[in-house]
């Protein structure tokens, strides 16, 4: 049971999902926070491809959804690795450890 | 199979099936320069057999997504030979860094499918694909030291500020998608005025992705920490690879949907290019690190290329010059950062980069053909005639002032006369001899001499480095090769 | 009826996003997450992309986020971390975000809100995507399968040191030839493929 | 292939040469590095020689040959294109003839060089780079071309000079030739620059269209301007009047680089440019009377000085200056095909007397102080003879090269249409005292008594080509016309009889220069020290030694002027300028520094705030 939403409506949701994930971005220190902030982002931009999709009536905004999935996917499995690996050497998660390279 | 071979998806597909043969004979065959030899294999067959062999075929389309022309065949050749070159160079370093070389020829070769794709993509979905591949491959290079904390410093944050940047990409191709219910490269006509709007918007949020990926000011910071801890050859890879790539969908973008025909967005790249130069030359000025040098330089450097951008995109009527002064400059900067990055990797020893620049104190005295091939490196990149890199300019200037970017002309002025000094720095620190004068105040400890008689230079890294220094003065001496074959690709 | 559902869910959504943003419990993070993407599967459903709502339940809330939560309890993120997370989080380090998220905000708004578009109300279903997506788009399918061969190499890697780090095995790749089941990372990634 | 084809490699084997001898130069041994250094000049000259039979073959037409197009951008393609016709061929083979033929000498006079024992290779290697940009300068048809080889040999020069650089005043001359020079190539670049301003190409023949079709029979102003430019630069590399005071300072470089660099070829360069661009003289006539005047001037004090000098070299030197005066003479008067003939006839028996003077140098173990040789004909039969005949060549004596070049501008100045007559007289005095000053030389050289032991030590490689520039000198007026004849434009050089009363007493001040020189010099029927001691002589003798006191009015005019206001200006005003840019920029990268603070947080907000001002200029609020 599909409904007509006004574009306008979903378009700021998805825009507000994104400011919120972009907060996060620039707030958080802990890196799964940050990562959890990335989604959030990418999840947005899903959200506003699909809406596209739906004022068009074509496959290609789905389409286009699935491969965020399959790019959020990829990059979160570089990143916890990247994660454990910092745990490691520089026992902590806090992304302002991670400041020796500067000027 | 020689029809076969000239199909417009052969390099695309050839490339996948090595990837695919390597994985599988890496497993079963478990010896370390399999892989090695396997990624040359398959770039110097992307560059020998398969570019010949769909040049003839012109331009042709692949479905919507990929657009197989003259254009993208020249970047694919550029690519596979950055990348053979970045694997010659990674054979004896990367060994140092893991036991285990193999997962990074596998994404060494990854990297360049998507740098491939990425430059003959015109639509959304396999410009986004190909850039993802790319970058994917390029956070595990980064990180793939075994040790040491730098290399994984750079991979977190090129990773976030990256993923960041996508996701914003993301959102303006979905707004563009949503004003225009396209996601192919072309011109959006006969929108409403809030269509308008909201794709203007999207440009603005997709711009801000490449941007960054371009690293391009104020969207550069990520730059200079990326290259000083990413290990060398990586470097190399990031600094040509991955920003040719991302150029050449930009590029291709930019002309094939007009957005610049919009004032404000022209504005707004203009502002960005004069940004760029500006700072990037004004930062390197008086760096230690000579990795952190090369990364304001190409910063500059980019902003350079957005000229040749702007012209390409019909501001001022010359476009094919435009895109011709691009990939002329691309290939220079190819050459002349490969060089660069290939003596410091010739330099680099176990567990200490020749980064610091006082470890390049004397260089000229100790080993004088890796100084006398940086030296050729860093006047290219200053843009003294005689080198490549006068040609590269001299064509963005000529572009410049064809398209009367008088701006934009001023700034690249400007920045390569601030541009000099560093680089000229780089070669009188080679030249000096150490002791000569005291060090400056606030080092506390000197760098250990970079190749000092002690230290042993891979005789591959070295050799390559030679290539690439002579190709630098053979092409600035000569460079009809260059131009002649750009303008058969692209010219009329 | 729909229509209402559809605010709702977006209201949901959005705040429940607010707190994955400003948790300090990585884990109830996580579980807020879950909720905002479930929301936005049910808004995705209302938009008539049923494919994309089933997707985004089982790849996202049912493995990506799962994905996190291993992590977060390999890497033993407890109370120590709350805490921790609490000081981190001061009230002034709001101000500048939040200033530059709502100049964002009012031009998104701005620009949006002239549109009288509305969604066209069609369902989109599984059988026209699988026929897109494997009609003119099996181009980027097989690209998102180097993709994903990519992350999987990838974090095989940085995943690898850790777990032999953690075994106090050698660094001698001819000893470890059976710990590829072991790496979780990847599996899961090879899962979402 | 036809032999024109081979015109590339003219330019190319020196510098191929060069190359070789740079980078190699430790690691040759003396044979090798003789080898390359000659044979190189050798194949250049052998190709010359080809490419010359071809181009007479052919109908003598001008051609062009393209070497390579540097770069093709926006409509601007430098082409490096060599253009032969036969004002460049006769230079060419100048070039590359004598200049071989010096280079063979020179392989015995450097083979013990007890000064350099170690520059041997790098002697030849700057004789070679000398070669390849002279070739440069007289082969490219295009202003940059010509630019760079006429800044190309002077470092080649600057080098050279320099070559025994332990002595401190040897570094002093090529500093002095290198200043001196460069301010009459300011001039010439000023020149250029103002040319490609006002014709829109360096492309040389083309531009030399262009200002054919827009000033000729117009406002010849700008022809006149851009002529005294060129012509200033000219005067510099050719050491005339008032520039001329480098040349005999130069003389501390090795005798052969004397003989080919200040003699025969390098210094006839402002020759070759003025005859290069003579449409722009014709274009304007008062241009050209000044190159006369210049000439005329040279060439009179030239000779004056000559007559007094002690050292067998500077004596050689101011005849070149004389020399040259000629050319410059021959140019203005419109005798411009003579001006060629006269330096090419030059070349062959200027080299040869610096060759000459050289073997007698080395047999004296480098004494060049005329008043103590004396006596050695006897001892040096082969430089003696060879001298003789370079003299009486440069004596002008009738059926000798220098007769035949020097006549016709001699009777081509008395036509001139307004001064004829005052050119006519005053070059004949100097043709009187060019004979006088030769015969000096002469005497005091190889008659008299003898005064210092001579060893002549001299083999086949220097007495050969001795032996070559001599029939070269005796002979190249018979056959050397028609080489550059129909080169440049000419009035009617062969309408004059040898029999005019005028003719006829051209042809006889030689005689009587060498006549009144034996008098003086070997009759002694004057006391000549007597006469020098005397108050006036003294004065005189000075005023002349000291080459009409230009030394001391520059050093006085210029040199210290310029040292006063460089020692009150050391604190550098307008270096302030330079230091606050500097100062400036660092600040501006200190500040810059401080963005850059690693913090992953921090990057991150920055390219909020950089979306957010692009939001801001899409929506028009900013910009």
């Amino acid at each position: 049971m599909p409904v007509a939403v006004p574009i306008e409506h979903v378009l700021a949701l998805a825009g507000l999902l994104f400011l919120l994930g972009l907060i996060g971005v620039l707030v958080r220190r802990n890196v799964m926070f940050l990562l959890m902030s990335l989604e959030v982002m990418m999840n947005a931009a899903g959200l506003a491809f699909v809406a596209a999709g739906a004022r068009w009536g074509a496959p290609d905004g789905q389409i286009m959804f699935m491969f965020i999935l399959a790019l959020a996917a990829a990059e979160v499995a570089v990143a916890l690795g990247i994660v454990v690996q910092l745990a490691r050497r520089f026992e902590s998660l806090d992304v302002d450890n991670a400041d020796e390279m500067y000027g | 199979m020689l029809a076969l071979l000239a199909h417009p998806l052969a390099p695309y597909a050839t490339l996948s099936l090595f990837i695919v043969v390597m994985l599988v004979a890496v497993g079963a065959l478990r010896d370390r320069n399999v892989a090695f030899a396997f990624t040359l294999l398959a770039l110097g067959f992307l560059l020998v057999v398969n570019v010949p062999a769909v040049l003839g075929t012109g331009s042709a389309d692949v479905g919507d997504l990929l657009r197989v022309d003259g254009y993208a065949i020249f970047f694919m050749a550029l690519f596979a030979g950055a990348g053979i070159v970045t694997t010659l160079l990674s054979g004896p370093y990367v060994t140092r860094l893991s036991p285990w070389p193999d997962e990074y020829y596998i994404l060494l070769t990854t990297a360049v499918l998507g740098a491939v794709v990425t430059a003959a993509a015109n639509h959304f979905v396999s410009f986004l694909l190909g850039i993802e591949v790319l970058s994917i491959s390029l956070y595990a290079m980064i990180a793939y030291p075994r040790e040491g904390r730098k290399p994984l410093e750079a991979a977190a944050k090129y990773l976030v500020l990256s993923g960041a940047a996508s996701s914003t990409m993301l959102f303006g191709m979905a707004l563009i998608y949503m004003a225009s219910g396209s996601l192919a490269f072309e011109p959006m006509t006969e929108l409403s005025a809030n269509d308008n709007l909201i794709a203007d918007l999207g440009i603005a949020m997709l711009l801000v992705g490449i941007l960054f990926k371009l690293s391009l000011a104020p969207f550069h910071m990520w730059t200079p920490d990326v290259y000083q801890g990413a290990p060398a050859p990586v470097t190399a890879f990031l600094a040509t690879v991955s920003k040719g790539a991302v150029f050449a969908a930009f590029l291709r973008y930019a002309t094939d949907s007009g957005i610049l025909a919009s004032d404000a967005i022209a504005l707004g790249i203009g502002a960005v290019a004069v940004l760029s130069m500006v700072a990037g030359n004004v930062l390197a000025l008086l760096q230690e690190s000579v990795k952190r040098i090369l990364a304001y330089s190409s910063i500059a450097h980019m902003g350079y290329l957005l000229i040749a951008l702007v012209a390409a995109a019909g501001i001022g009527g010359n476009a094919a010059l435009g895109v011709e002064t691009t990939l002329v400059y691309l290939t220079g900067y190819f050459v002349m950062t490969l060089a660069a990055f290939g003596v410091m990797t010739a330099l680099s020893t176990d567990g200490q980069e020749a980064d610091d620049l006082m470890a390049y104190e004397g260089l000229f005295w100790r080993r004088p053909v890796l100084a006398a091939v940086l030296t050729a490196a860093a006047l290219s990149l200053a843009g003294i005639p005689l080198t490549v890199g006068f040609i590269a300019k001299f064509y963005v200037f000529a572009a410049g002032a064809e398209g009367t970017l008088w701006v934009l002309v001023w700034a690249l002025v400007i920045g390569s006369a601030i541009g000099i000094y560093y680089y000229l720095r780089i070669v009188f620190t080679m030249i000096r001899k150490p002791g000569e004068e005291p060090a400056e105040e606030g080092i506390e400890e000197p760098a250990p001499p970079a190749g000092g008689a002690d230290a042993t230079i891979p005789r591959l890294t070295a050799a390559v480095t030679i290539v690439l220094g002579l190709a630098i003065l053979a092409f600035g001496i000569y460079p009809t090769p260059i131009i002649d074959f750009v303008t058969g690709l692209t010219g009329p | 009826m729909e229509t209402a559902i559809f605010y709702i869910a977006a209201l949901v959504a959005a705040l429940a996003t607010l707190r994955v943003v400003t948790h300090v419990n990585a884990s109830h993070a996580l579980i807020y997450l879950v909720v905002s993407l479930l929301a936005v599967a049910v808004i995705f459903f209302l938009l008539g992309a049923p494919f994309a709502a089933a997707l985004e339940v089982v790849v996202y809330a049912g493995a990506i986020v799962v994905l996190f939560l291993f992590v977060v309890m390999m890497l033993n993120l407890g109370r120590t971390s709350v805490d921790r997370e609490r000081g981190w989080l001061r009230p002034g380090m709001w101000i500048g975000p939040a200033v530059l998220a709502a100049v964002l905000l009012v031009s998104f708004v701005f620009v949006f809100w002239g549109t009288d578009a509305k969604t066209s109300g069609e369902m989109v279903g599984p059988r026209a995507v699988g026929i897109a997506l494997f009609g003119p788009y099996i181009i980027a399918v097989e690209l998102a399968g180097f993709l994903l061969l990519a992350a999987l190499v990838g974090a095989w890697h940085l995943g690898r040191r850790y777990l032999e780090e953690r075994r106090g095995a050698d660094d001698f790749p001819e000893e470890e030839g059976a710990n590829a089941e072991e790496a979780a990372p990847e599996a899961s990634a090879e899962g979402n493929a | 292939m036809s032999g024109m084809d081979l015109l590339w490699l003219v330019p190319a084997a020196p510098l191929v040469g060069f190359l070789i001898l740079f980078v190699l130069h430790d690691y040759l041994p003396k044979t090798v590095a003789a080898v390359v250094g000659a044979g190189s000049v050798g194949v250049s000259a052998l190709a010359a020689l080809l490419v010359g039979i071809d181009y007479y073959e052919a109908g003598a037409e001008p051609t062009w040959q393209l070497l390579w197009t540097w770069m093709s951008v926006a409509g601007f393609d430098p082409a490096i294109r060599l253009y032969l016709d036969g004002l460049s061929l006769a230079m060419t083979g100048v070039i590359t003839g004598v200049g071989f033929l010096i280079h063979v000498y020179a392989t015995g006079y450097m083979w013990n060089d007890h000064e350099e024992p170690e520059g041997f290779a790098r002697f030849f290697a700057y004789m070679n780079l000398f070669v390849f940009a002279m070739l440069m300068l007289v082969l490219g048809d295009n202003l940059l071309v010509l630019f760079l080889g006429w800044e190309g040999v002077g470092l080649c020069s600057y080098l050279l000079i320099g070559f025994y650089h332990q002595d401190p005043a040897n570094g002093y001359a090529a500093r002095k030739a290198f200043v001196v020079t460069r301010v009459g190539d300011t001039f010439m670049a000023l020149g250029l620059f103002l040319m490609f301003r006002e014709l829109g190409t360096i492309e040389i023949q083309e531009s030399l269209t262009l200002a054919n079709a827009q000033w000729s029979g117009g406002d010849t102003t700008m022809a006149l301007i851009i002529g005294l430019l060129l012509l200033g630069g000219a005067v510099g590399k050719s050491a005339q009047v008032p520039l001329q005071t480098w040349l005999p300072d130069a003389m501390a470089g090795p005798t052969p680089v004397s003989a080919l660099i200040h003699a025969a070829t390098m210094v006839t360069a402002g020759v070759y440019l003025i005859a290069r661009m003579h449409d722009i003289f014709l274009i304007s006539p008062e241009a050209q009377l000044a190159v006369a005047v210049v000439g005329l001037v040279t060439l009179f004090i030239a000779s004056f000085t000559a007559l007094v000098q002690t050292d067998i070299k500077r004596v050689l030197a101011f005849s070149t200056m004389s020399q040259i005066g000629y050319m410059f003479f021959a140019l203005g008067v419109g005798a411009w095909s003579a001006a060629i003939f006269h330096l090419m006839t030059h070349a062959f028996f200027k080299a040869l007397l610096f060759l000459s003077a050289g073997s007698v140098i080395l047999a004296l173990h480098h004494e060049q102080d005329i008043f103590k040789m004396g006596g050695l004909w006897r001892k040096l039969p082969i430089p003696f003879a060879s001298m003789l005949i370079g003299s009486i060549c440069l004596a002008a004596l009738p059926f000798t090269s220098g007769f035949f070049s020097k006549d016709v501008i001699m009777l081509t100045a008395f036509e001139h249409e307004s001064h004829g007559l005052v050119f006519w007289g005053g070059a004949a005095i100097a043709a009187f005292m060019t004979a006088l000053y030769t015969t000096r030389m002469m005497i005091v050289v190889f008659f008299g008594g003898q005064r210092t032991e001579a060893h002549d030590s001299s083999r086949l490689n220097m007495w050969g080509p001795l032996l070559v520039l001599c029939a070269l000198s005796l002979l190249g007026g018979w056959f050397g016309f028609g080489v550059v004849a129909g080169v440049l434009p000419d009035g009617g050089l062969s309408e004059f009889s040898h029999f005019s009363p005028v003719a006829i007493i051209t042809m006889l001040m030689p005689f009587l220069g060498i006549f009144v020189g034996w008098l003086v010099f070997g009759r002694r029927i004057i006391d000549v020290e007597a006469l020098a001691a005397s108050k006036a002589g003294n004065a005189l003798k000075r005023f002349f030694f000291g080459g009409w006191g230009f030394d001391w009015l520059y050093d006085n005019a210029v040199v210290r002027p310029v040292m006063w206001a460089a020692r009150i200006n050391k604190g550098d005003i307008v270096d302030w300028i330079y230091r606050i840019t500097v100062a400036v920029t660092r600040g501006a990268h200190h500040v810059g520094s401080l963005t850059q603070s690693g913090r992953l947080r921090w990057y991150a907000a920055n390219m909020a705030f950089g979306l957010a001002l692009f939001f801001l200029i899409v929506l028009g609020v900013i910009g």
